[in-house]
């Protein structure tokens, strides 16, 4: 089980800040495709993985991170702080 | 080093002064702050940041650790608000404190620009036209090439 | 533009805050601030900063003006002290505001750079091993060449 | 008649700020060579013009500068602000 959480227009999208989701993906990579599958606002939100960031555990990562042990994965937009 | 993720509003004359006082090791100080910015031709209503609570500390004090490192800093002092702003309000603050000017500045200078990119907030902007999603800009992050 | 030379201390927070004031124009604020700096090794009594009245002025107004005319810029706040002043105080402090960080950064170093080594101003300093002028150093006179 | 000022040691070495000089130097640099033949502090103060910086009417200049219609001369250290 992992929190997954959403956040700025990634939320808008997909409805919601954070769930919780049971997965076997091993990879971040592997959690997008579950998600897409799910539903249309899924697939929407994560159609263009480069306009996407993803931080697992609050560090900053890139999709291929592995998801052993892991227990909070956040997807949201380049940010824009300052 | 002080971080500090408020929502409420913070007094920058009051926080350099209390940066600065009562320390005489240190010869050159350096703030920046960031106003929301209004623009007379799409009025701004009011400007909307969301951040990640748990990973905006961390990622903030992982920059502010890391300037220290580079640099000969006295202190640190970074400041961000979160919620609603409105136009002319300040967003955020950071302070460095050095004995020579070029570490306060450099220092400075790299904590915008990690901050900007790196830390975990996005604005939303209610203007005239509409709302929308402040994008973040390719200068931002090509910025960060330069450290 | 505000130039000010003076002999009293100045409050560098109610500057700062004075200088942002009702402004929504400007996105960037970058501060400078120089301060008596102790050495424990040779504790300081004071510090007496000599200038030359008039051409001071006329100095930091050149300075400030080509700093506008470099960097796109709301604003621009130069005040230096002079006289006899204790460790801790501060000396002097420069303010610029910008729509963007990169021209108030940039501009922040240019004052300070030719402030430093074409403002005439010289500081004497009395401590416990003796009295002496502080010696101009040869890395601020290089500073000047990278603009 | 020219109003000639000293700061920080070069005044300290003349022993005083500012003085009237009558003079009919061309350039800064005979002004210079004018004083020093005055007296020992002045040779002293002007030993070395590598370690002096000069304005004329205000403004930083060199040696070589006309004296031509100036009113005020200034002999100073490299400055030290900020």
């Amino acid at each position: 089980m992992i929190d997954v959480l959403y956040f700025a227009w990634v939320r808008e999208r997909i409805g919601l800040p954070r769930e919780q989701v049971e997965t076997e993906a091993g990879t971040v990579a592997a959690l997008v495709d579950e998600l897409r599958g799910r539903e249309e606002r899924y697939a929407l939100a994560f159609s263009d993985l480069s306009a996407l960031r993803v931080a697992v555990d609050q560090d900053l990562t890139d999709f291929d991170a592995s998801l052993e042990g892991v227990r909070e994965v956040a997807f949201f937009p380049p940010m824009t702080g300052g | 080093m002080r971080i500090v993720v408020q929502e409420h509003a913070f007094d920058p004359g009051a926080e350099v002064n209390a940066f600065a006082a009562g320390r005489s090791d240190m010869g050159a100080i350096v703030t920046f702050s960031g106003v929301v910015r209004d623009d007379p031709s799409n009025p701004l209503q009011e400007m909307m940041i969301e951040h990640y609570p748990g990973m905006t500390e961390k990622a903030l004090e992982q920059i502010a650790t890391e300037a220290q490192a580079r640099w000969s800093l006295s202190d640190v002092l970074v400041i961000h608000r979160f919620g609603r702003l409105r136009p002319g309000e300040q967003i955020m603050m950071v302070a460095t404190a050095a004995r020579h000017r070029k570490d306060a500045f450099e220092a400075a200078e790299y904590l915008m620009d990690y901050l900007k990119s790196r830390a975990p907030f996005w604005k939303k902007e209610q203007a005239a036209s509409g709302a929308g999603w402040v994008a973040a800009r390719d200068e931002d992050e090509d910025a960060l090439t330069r450290w």
